[in-house]
């Protein structure tokens, strides 16, 4: 292959090195920087980096740019799902007297409902429907479905009974959505007997009472009765409401706070009181370090949730108060000790090793060789059980606001939210969704930027 | 051996001594009343009442008393089941927590173990990516989550099935045990695989696997005779952790399929100020966390020669 | 080749998995309970929770006292219209000063025992007994001496009470007592035998071998927490009424949606206690869904304590021009069945000829802001306060407590920019904040304890230990006191209707709701009675149609 | 023309020639072997030397089927073990030949013996594998084995775990263990580095006893210039993935031709020192295989590079009966004094 070469005399000079040839090819990295780098590497850590920065900024930043209002309650717009029509009635907040109808004779089998209607127009502030009297009613039950019923057993929800004998009449406010109803009516009599059942069917229009929309800024106060029948445009809600109406995003951007408040203070406090405690009990050695780490052993033994719970319980929360201090406080007396074994077994390992000495011989005091050559090299494990505490704290604080062993009322939290929306799964998923996928989202960010910075730091996690 | 374990019983008894004396003084710092109902006691039966339980004795004294009473294995009766002592309730409820635990813990150790090794042999393949997928999900989402999407799941399929193939809830037979199992074992089962999966690499890049290969043995032997039990080791260490989370973690599951476990009774007798059960239930815990450990100790020592002949440090 | 054999093995591990798991499924597919079984004449039911205490002296609880109306009875009991009716006495003689009960003869406990007017005698005492330390002891007041006999002053034997022979039983009253009827079928005033009490050394009612029946059913299996078992008693009086054979209780929780599925899958014949947001899924599956009130009234309760803001009658009457019950119940609450409240007094309650709503009709508060902040700033005048100090409203975490207390204080703030500071708490720390009077306005709520107005008029009497928020009124106290001892019922009507307008007037409470249960029972199931006095639900004169 | 080493009256154990192994990783591809070309005979000890990374141990991990793959790839090249092709052979027929006609000898005894499993099984493994013994059999074998390696009590120690052994012991065992099956040739990577001195010894000797016995062709890759004088019948010098120098142990010793392989002298310390000479490292680094050099690879750390050697590889330049070298200062037209150049090379690295 080198054949078809023909080397001249000129190629046999002495080469002239250029001085960048004497320089290594790799720029000398530092720790961290050499650190940073392979982390920039790991698409998945990196990704995983960018959802956390998000995740602080939306919880963090985003309330001081924008206004997010999670605590005023839109009762006209309850357990929304997200971009539903915002369109709405406006209509008047006057109670209905109902109506009344001398009765027949009250002798005879009775009669099914005759004439159902509905009065007005049906909107989510209140159906009204009234009837013929039936010859023998003492009073007349309503029924609500969602489905045509099928049968006298299949009539749906309960709504009530009249209260009057003459009453023919019955309103209904009861959670109204703007869904096809069948109202079904039956007389009883004074015996107890159910006459057959009469049903009609209503589609109710989205409303709002005037009452509701000068309270919301939606109409002025001036021309009320003018605005009675016309549409106002509701608030916007992007990620939908919760059972009080209260904007979902703005709960998320609130709950965010809460969760990631304890999910990273928590792990910040105790890691810090582990290195202290671990970083003494490690520098100073010999018996006091195995008093210390008995007594963290000791901790380490307690049941973790037990005594979660135990704490919540006896530390308590005063009126007003958000508990998010107990949850931290029970977090960090119960979680420092893993931090502190991991610290001494490195303070242990690290003591043992030259450069220690070295430093030592050359009369370096005891705080100056914990602080410049101890801790910076114990930083990058610490670092990364910081990162995987995180996860495992936002999870304590979701799973105890969800058994309401958590932070209080009315402060959101994703966890407590999660509990909200569980008992409305099955009618309104988003409540209990959004708010799992945001513990979901943040948990898998940490851990895959916890595993990136471990494969980064090249940090042995084996105690 | 047999110091070793010696030693570590005694230091097992101080620290469920600790745990005790932690549980006590928290339970005391407890604000409110135990004894206080719905319907308001006259001063007289308040005085009965605490006389019943002992509450009318100085703090000191009745530590005193619930430790030698603990000497005896006896807690003392329940505050709001008058009529039950707290040990016929441990008795009786923890088995029902055991059950679901050692199953949802056979189900974690298995699936970690098999999906690990699979994921380890597949390694950046689909099989491994998949898999991978389905433990960062299972690591990242809360259980109660799992909890809802399981009895749901129970639901669509008899619905589908047309009979009931699985109950929604409840205790009693095997069927009962099934999905709470798998939905309580899950986030450790996906632990478990994670730390299975990086420990079969760490062992596939051992030098000792090279030497096998070196001389001639096959992939099978390799994977059965060299790599898993090597690779097993780190696994079953964190097996003691693993128990006291599956354990005491029960509590969701148990609320959300209505199983009668000491984790649902915790929170209820917590939620009612039950005191005797509280403490009775946190030291009964404590005491089978330290010695789960323990054994998971010991049966690392048989597992890991370089324990069982060596010394026995600790 | 690698590659291969890695596949080979990773099958395998699938093919091992899969078997374990079939092998289960397999093993799990013989579910047992079925809901409604006319054959064996057997229904099965889920509780809510385990019941605590089923000794009938100390027992409290609703879920105690469903089992208990199931394996014993009273003096009276109820019918299967849920009138009262005659129980273990056959007939009976109500006067202002006592009460004679004539017995039935040959009654006979569970284990062949005679059932005889000692038994009651022992059980009474028993109930005022100090050191059974029984809650319910009040129940037994209106009897000669009972009151001292609990505070240990009297001895037990000093109780008005005499078994004037095997089948006599004397009851003398220290005042009138117009309700003692309804008294006699609670479950406190049941019988127990005192040979067998003694024999289980402190471990009565501990387990199902550790009581006598002498109701209707017997329990012949209760495993503690997880499900208990009641088959018809067969020595039993009134066997021949009673067509079901067996309540079977395998299940055990307290949560709707587990209740609900257990039905959909055809596990149980009723699932009670549903709450509004899993009713969606009932709906879509056709279910018959029924309501009850189960007598539960709950209110905001003001803390009348003389160091609090909320002793100010204006600023209560502020409240109460904001608060819609409305609103709240069909907005926030959304459960059928659950009424908006403006009283104390539940909707059922029958006055002298018609209903107590009919004859006394409740005042319903009218919502206006402008009046509402006319009554502040009268308030922040009397009180010389510049602006409000945050009011603290104490809660407890069960029933929508969280969800009621945030609406409070929405409310409040966008209405009457009052700040409210909620605090929550678990049920026995709200009790205790309340008795201390750590509060200024509470989210409270009271059942009845027995088939009478006064369970729920003499609540806010100044001495009732029940009444948390310290109301004082002479003319309050007064009216309670003509409803306690006057047998009149026009009377003890129209003074329950001055409670009702005192309550209103000076705003002691704010009614917020009648609580109604909503439930859904399988349509083959008939005659299941509802209460909302003693246990509930009962399936004493259940039956199964074809 | 590829190939240097010949010696055609011995039959040839192990041929390599061309072999190329690539990596990918995250970086891109490294190109680990670029072109290695060598063979050795039966009762011959071939050793390749050069500093870590130069690709001496992937070459023979290469042929041993060792390799992962991904990420590695053999590009080309063949391996003949006694005339048979080794790459691209199946597990399942590698698994037939490793352990019975080629055995490998590692770095490290500490971690080349699985932790969990007695001695004498692992021992008995390979028996049990490739000579179809039984259990019970293969463990009698194992005894004898261990004590031809002059094992004491290896009755005792083949029912003991490899933390109970010490690295001499270890290195005992390992060697035990890749001989069971008499192989035609022995790798040897790195056997002694992991030991102190005079197990050292002891193992080297030990290594060139059994193949005084079986006629067993060595490789031996190591980077310690002391333990080549005294294995050695012929010497590959590697670098940056290529061999530069191959020749006689003599050639390479006493003839060395190539600039690096002089630096490489020059670091190791010989007894003819004087005690204040001082011991020369080789300044700079070996280039980055991700983008190897178009010129020579020793280029940029050679005292006495050519402008030719900056742009042109170097071709192998026969300098004795089997001693090649690639260095472009051989070439006819360089006109160099080689001796003259050697001295200046000899001053640069440790004279001066």
């Amino acid at each position: 292959m080198m054949n078809a070469f023909r080397p001249t005399p000129q190629d046999f000079y002495p080469l002239i090195k250029q001085d960048e040839a004497d320089v290594v090819v790799r720029p000398s990295l530092s720790y961290w920087q050499n650190a940073w780098r392979r982390l920039k590497r790991n698409r998945r850590a990196l990704i995983s980096l960018y959802i956390v920065v998000f995740l602080l900024l939306f919880s963090f930043a985003a309330p001081q740019v924008f206004e997010f209002d999670s605590q005023s309650q839109d009762l006209t717009q309850l357990s929304k799902t997200p971009g539903l029509e915002r369109q709405s009635l406006v209509v008047d907040t006057a109670p209905w007297e109902g109506r009344f109808a001398a009765h027949p004779a009250t002798d005879g089998p009775l009669q099914a409902v005759t004439d159902l209607q509905v009065i007005d127009v049906a909107h989510t502030e209140a159906v009204r429907l009234a009837w013929a009297p039936v010859a023998g009613a003492s009073y007349y039950r309503v029924y609500r479905h969602i489905l045509r019923p099928s049968g006298d057993k299949d009539l749906g929800l309960p709504l009530g009974e009249t209260e009057y004998v003459d009453q023919v009449s019955f309103e209904d406010r009861l959670k109204l959505d703007t869904v096809k109803y069948y109202y079904s009516v039956q007389a009883v009599s004074k015996m107890g007997e159910v006459s057959p059942y009469t049903t009609v069917a209503v589609q109710p229009r989205h409303a709002i009472s005037v009452r509701d929309a000068v309270a919301r800024g939606l109409l002025e106060p001036e021309q009320l009765q003018q605005r009675i029948g016309t549409e106002v445009t509701l608030k916007r809600h992007l990620l939908g409401t919760d059972y009080l109406g209260r904007d979902m995003l703005a709960r998320l951007v609130y709950g965010g706070q809460t969760s990631l408040l304890i999910g990273i203070v928590a792990p910040l406090l105790f890691v810090a009181l582990g290195i202290v405690y671990g970083g003494l009990a490690g520098y100073l050695g010999g018996r006091i370090d195995e008093l210390m780490m008995r007594f963290a052993d000791f901790v380490i033994a307690l049941p973790f949730l037990l005594f979660m719970i135990l704490f919540r319980v006896a530390m308590g929360i005063g009126p007003g108060e958000s508990g998010i201090v107990p949850m931290l406080l029970a977090l960090v007396l119960l979680s420092w000790p893993a931090v502190a074994r991991l610290v001494r077994g490195q303070m242990l390992q690290i003591r043992e090793q030259p450069f220690v000495d070295a430093a030592r011989l050359m009369g370096a005091g005891s705080g100056y060789l914990i602080f410049r050559h101890m801790l910076p090299n114990v930083m990058g494990v610490v670092l990364v059980s910081l990162t995987f505490s995180i996860p495992s704290a936002i999870f304590t604080e979701a799973f105890l606001s969800f058994i309401g062993m958590g932070v209080a009322p009315p402060t959101p939290s994703w966890g407590s939210m999660c509990n909200d929306g569980v008992k409305s799964f099955m009618s309104h998923p988003h409540e209990l969704l959004f708010p799992a996928f945001m513990i979901s989202i943040t948990v898998l960010a940490f851990n895959l930027l916890g595993d990136g910075l471990r494969d980064a730091l090249d940090a042995r996690m084996k105690d | 051996m047999t110091a070793f374990i010696l030693k570590r019983l005694l230091s097992g008894v101080i620290t469920i001594w600790f745990i005790a004396t932690a549980t006590f003084v928290g339970m005391h710092a407890v604000p409110g009343n135990p004894l206080l109902n719905a319907k308001a006691a006259s001063p007289e039966v308040q005085k009965n009442l605490q006389a019943r339980y002992g509450l009318d004795k100085p703090v000191t004294t009745q530590y005193v008393i619930f430790l030698n009473n603990m000497l005896h294995g006896e807690f003392g009766i329940s505050f709001t089941q008058k009529n039950r002592r707290v040990n016929d309730i441990i008795a009786e409820h923890f088995p029902v927590s055991a059950t679901l635990g050692v199953l949802a813990l056979v189900i974690a150790a298995a699936g970690g173990i098999i999906w690990g090794a699979v994921t380890a042999l597949y390694r950046d393949k689909w099989p491994d990516a998949t898999i991978m997928l389905f433990v960062v999900v299972a690591v990242s989402v809360p259980s109660f989550v799992f909890a809802m999407l399981g009895q749901l799941g129970i639901l669509k399929l008899n619905e589908l099935l047309g009979f009931s193939l699985l109950p929604v809830a409840g205790w009693g037979s095997f069927g009962h045990m099934l999905v709470p199992a798998l939905v309580l074992g899950l986030g450790t089962m996906a632990y478990l695989t994670r730390l299975m999966r990086s420990s079969m690499l760490e062992v596939t890049s051992a030098d000792f696997i090279r030497t096998a290969r070196a001389k001639g043995v096959s992939t099978l032997r390799i994977f059965f005779k060299h790599q898993l039990r090597n690779a097993i080791l780190p696994v079953v260490t964190v097996l003691g952790p693993a128990i006291a989370a599956i354990t005491t973690g029960g509590f969701v599951v148990e609320l959300v399929f209505a199983i009668p476990g000491l984790g649902r009774y915790f929170v209820q007798a917590v939620q009612q100020l039950d005191y005797t059960v509280i403490m009775g239930t946190t030291v009964f815990y404590g005491a089978f966390l330290v010695i789960m450990v323990l054994a998971v100790d010991i049966v690392y020592g048989f597992i890991d020669p370089r324990i069982r002949v060596g010394k026995s440090g600790g | 080749m690698y590659k291969k054999r890695s596949f080979r093995l990773c099958s395998m591990a699938q093919l091992g998995f899969l078997l374990i798991f079939s092998g289960l499924l397999l093993t799990a597919s013989q579910v047992s309970a079925v809901a409604l079984d006319r054959e064996a004449r057997r229904i099965t039911y889920a509780m809510s929770s385990e019941p605590p205490d089923l000794n009938t002296t100390t027992s409290t609880d609703q879920v105690s006292h469903m089992v208990l109306d199931h394996v014993m009875e009273g003096l009276l009991t109820y019918d299967s219209e849920n009138n009262l009716a005659p129980g273990v006495a056959e007939r009976w003689k109500l006067r202002e000063d006592g009460a004679t009960f004539w017995l039935r003869k040959g009654l006979r406990w569970s284990d062949g025992r005679p059932l005889l007017a000692k038994d009651f005698v022992f059980a009474w005492r028993k109930v005022l007994e100090p050191a059974t330390a029984s809650e319910y002891a009040f129940i037994l007041f209106p009897l000669v001496n009972a009151q001292a006999i609990n505070e240990g002053k009297l001895p037990i034997e000093a109780l008005g009470i005499k078994a004037v022979d095997d089948y006599t039983l004397e009851v003398r009253f220290a005042k009138p007592c117009p309700y003692f009827l309804g008294l006699t079928a609670f479950s406190t005033l049941f019988p127990i035998n005192e040979a067998f009490y003694n024999s289980r050394n402190g471990r009565y009612a501990a387990d199902a071998g550790d009581l006598l029946y002498n109701g209707p059913f017997k329990m012949t299996e209760w495993v503690h927490g997880a499900s208990l078992k009641m088959e018809k008693n067969p020595h039993y009086w009134n066997r021949e009424a009673i067509w079901l054979n067996e309540v079977d209780v395998p299940y055990i929780t307290d949560d709707g949606n587990a209740r609900l599925n257990l039905l959909r899958d055809n596990h149980i014949a009723l699932a009670n206690n549903l709450g509004e947001q899993v009713l969606g899924g009932a709906l879509q599956q056709r279910m018959q869904i029924k309501s009850f009130l189960d007598g539960g009234m709950f209110y905001l309760e003001f803390n009348h304590r003389p160091d609090r803001v909320t002793r100010n009658r204006n600023l209560r009457k502020a409240i109460q021009a904001v608060f819609s019950a409305e609103d709240y119940v069909y907005k926030v609450l959304g459960t059928p069945g659950t009424y908006p409240a403006y009283t104390l007094f539940p909707r059922w309650i029958k006055g002298e000829k018609q209903m107590f709503k009919r004859e006394h009709p409740p005042r319903k508060p009218e919502i206006n802001l402008e009046k509402a902040r006319a009554y502040l700033v009268a308030a922040k005048k009397e009180l010389g306060l510049e602006k409000f100090p945050p009011l603290s409203l104490l809660a407890d975490d069960g029933s929508g407590g969280n969800r009621t207390a945030e609406f409070m204080q929405t409310l409040l703030k966008q209405t009457l920019d009052l700040d409210v500071k909620v605090d929550v708490q678990i049920f026995k720390q709200r009790l205790a904040k309340m008795t201390t009077g750590d509060f200024d306005m509470v989210l409270s709520g009271w059942g009845p304890d027995y088939d009478d107005p006064l369970t729920y008029g003499d609540l806010f009497m100044s001495v009732n230990l029940n009444n948390r928020g310290r109301y004082s009124s002479d003319t309050y106290d007064h009216w309670v006191s003509v409803a306690q001892s006057t047998v009149d019922v026009k009377q003890r009507m129209q003074a329950f209707g001055k409670l009702q307008d005192i309550l209103f007037e000076d705003v002691v409470i704010i009614p917020m709701y009648e609580r109604g249960k909503v439930y859904v029972q399988h349509p083959k199931l008939k005659r299941v009675i509802r209460r909302a006095v003693g246990g509930d639900p009962n399936f004493n004169y259940a039956v199964i149609k074809e | 023309m590829n190939q240097p080493l010949r010696k055609t009256d011995r039959e040839k154990a192990l041929e390599v020639s061309n072999l190329h192994v690539e990596f990918d990783t995250y970086g891109g591809v490294v190109q680990a072997v670029r072109g290695v070309s060598f063979d050795v005979c039966r009762g011959e000890t071939l050793a390749i030397v050069g500093e870590s990374g130069c690709g001496k141990s992937v070459t023979m991990m290469s042929v041993m089927g060792l390799i992962p793959m991904p990420p590695g790839r053999i590009v080309a090249g063949t391996a003949k073990l006694n005339g048979r092709e080794m790459l691209g052979l199946s597990t399942a027929a590698l698994n037939k030949i490793r352990g019975a006609e080629i055995g490998m000898i590692f770095q490290d005894p500490m971690s080349a013996l699985n932790p969990t499993m007695k001695v004498g099984e692992q021992i008995a493994e390979t028996l049990m594998i490739h000579r179809g013994l039984s259990h019970r059999e293969g463990l009698r074998k194992a005894v004898e084995l261990l004590d031809r390696t002059k094992m004491p009590e290896a009755q005792k120690r083949t029912r003991q775990y490899p933390f109970e052994f010490s690295g001499g012991m270890l290195q005992r065992a390992v060697i035990a263990m890749s001989l069971a099956c008499n192989p035609s040739v022995l790798i040897a990577d790195e056997p002694t580095t992991a030991l102190d001195v005079t197990i050292q010894n002891q193992v080297l000797e030990l290594m060139r006893e059994i193949q005084r016995e079986e006629e067993m062709a060595i490789v031996l890759i190591t980077h310690d210039l002391g333990v080549v004088a005294r294995m050695a019948d012929k010497v590959a010098v590697m670098y940056a993935g290529q061999v530069v120098e191959s020749g006689e142990v003599d050639d390479i010793f006493y003839r060395s031709a190539h600039p690096y392989t002089l630096g490489l002298r020059s670091a190791m310390p010989s007894p003819e020192m004087h005690t204040d000479q001082k011991l020369s490292a080789i300044a700079g680094s070996p280039p980055d295989l991700f983008a190897p050099p178009a010129g020579c690879g020793y280029c940029s750390r050679c005292p006495d590079a050519r402008n030719i050697c900056e742009t042109q590889e170097a071709g192998l330049i026969q300098m004795g009966e089997n001693h090649y070298s690639r260095c472009w200062l051989q070439h006819a037209e360089a006109n160099v004094d080689i001796a003259e150049l050697y001295q200046h090379i000899h001053q640069l690295h440790g004279g001066g």
